[in-house]
């Protein structure tokens, strides 16, 4: 298991080859990647902005619950952040595992989990200089104890 | 007795605030949610902060009711978008 | 959209470099790899059957099935046919698309198919010297007409 | 009439038959079941063909009643395993 969260370019056949064994029959990347358009709009590029350490701590746990899932995965994922342009990966996530049901549930897993609680947000810069923060997704609290 | 935490924050929050991080100085027994409101009560521009914001409490999602301690790091976590 | 069934080694890295281009924020690269296992027993290697001339019509009709499906995708698809060894690579998918969710659609639409109709057939070879073909899966026939 | 096809065999089909091709000789009008039959009347080994295997006409799956032609490619295909 690998996760880091890094200001540096991913490469993502690196993170590939961090997966993998002769047990497994099947393996799986997902690239991420700032693409020219959103929601209609002409984009530049992307600022993404981290909380890094609770990033690191949080992708770790993602990758650990996704090869913790069904009969097992291997899993690598790297998040990057700072300045983005069109083309850029922003993040790249490989899987391995024995058969392939696994690979497709384990990866699904880690992306939706990362849109759903990885400090990470992004600043879209448009064509014409214009710039937003991105909608994103509140993050779910731990259910607390009655009266606590 | 008093805690000093370190409040952080990031993206649109830290846009808000204009400042990344903050020492608050709070009576023992703070909540999370008497730390929310006692910075909107400072005013312009903390006042501009949600009421019900996501926390991590050292880096750890919390609910509102959890108790702060001397030290502690709590960050105003913006709507989440990575990926 | 790129299909190809080839007696060559297959590139995974090339065949994701098949895909993409700036409209796209995510690629997906599945890749099937010949495992040390079967069913509790020890692999040593596997022989790919074909029908070469039908499998590079139904790999194509495949790819592009994927590629049409939900907002579109871009599709490269390639199939290896002969002897191979533990962690010889025997299929490569490479997808991208605007959004995640097709891609991975996508992905599992090929890779599914292909178990289902792309005529190639495997001899399993045991560490210890025996082989036997593993069971597959009856393609399904076209609907006939009545009274036909 | 009589029309000429050409029978293929694959994988454990082609085990079974001992050749990967044959050319059969029919009536005009013979349907893909009755090549079938035809070539599981010849007697060992053909009779250890299954009397319903999938098959493709000219590079396309069809069904049993589809009519054969001269000159045309009829695949016996084992259950696939590709991927």
């Amino acid at each position: 298991m690998h996760a880091r969260i890094t200001a540096d370019p991913i490469d993502p056949a690196a993170v590939l080859g961090r997966v993998g064994s002769e047990r497994d029959g099947a393996a799986l990347l997902f690239v991420g990647v700032v693409r020219n358009h959103d929601e209609g709009r002409a984009v530049a590029g992307m600022r993404y902005d981290t909380y890094e350490e609770m990033a690191a701590d949080v992708l770790e746990a993602i990758a650990r619950e996704a090869a913790e899932r069904g009969t097992g995965a291997d899993v690598a994922v790297v998040h990057r952040y700072g300045e983005l342009s069109v083309g850029d990966v922003s993040v790249a996530i490989a899987v391995a595992s024995p058969h392939r049901a696994e690979s497709f549930d384990a990866s699904r897993y880690v992306i939706e989990e990362i849109k759903k609680r990885l400090p990470v947000w992004k600043k879209e810069r448009y064509v014409g200089g214009e710039a937003q923060w991105k909608d994103g997704v509140v993050p779910a609290r731990p259910v607390e104890a009655e009266g606590s | 007795m008093t805690i000093s935490v370190r409040a952080l924050f990031f993206a649109a929050y830290r846009d808000v605030v204009g400042s990344k991080e903050m020492r608050v100085d709070l009576p023992a027994g703070t909540t999370v949610s008497g730390l929310v409101s006692h910075l909107r009560g400072l005013g312009d521009p903390y006042s501009a902060l949600p009421a019900s914001p996501a926390i991590a409490l050292n880096r750890t999602y919390v609910g509102e009711s959890a108790t702060l301690g001397d030290g502690d790091e709590v960050a105003f976590i913006p709507p989440v978008a990575g990926g």
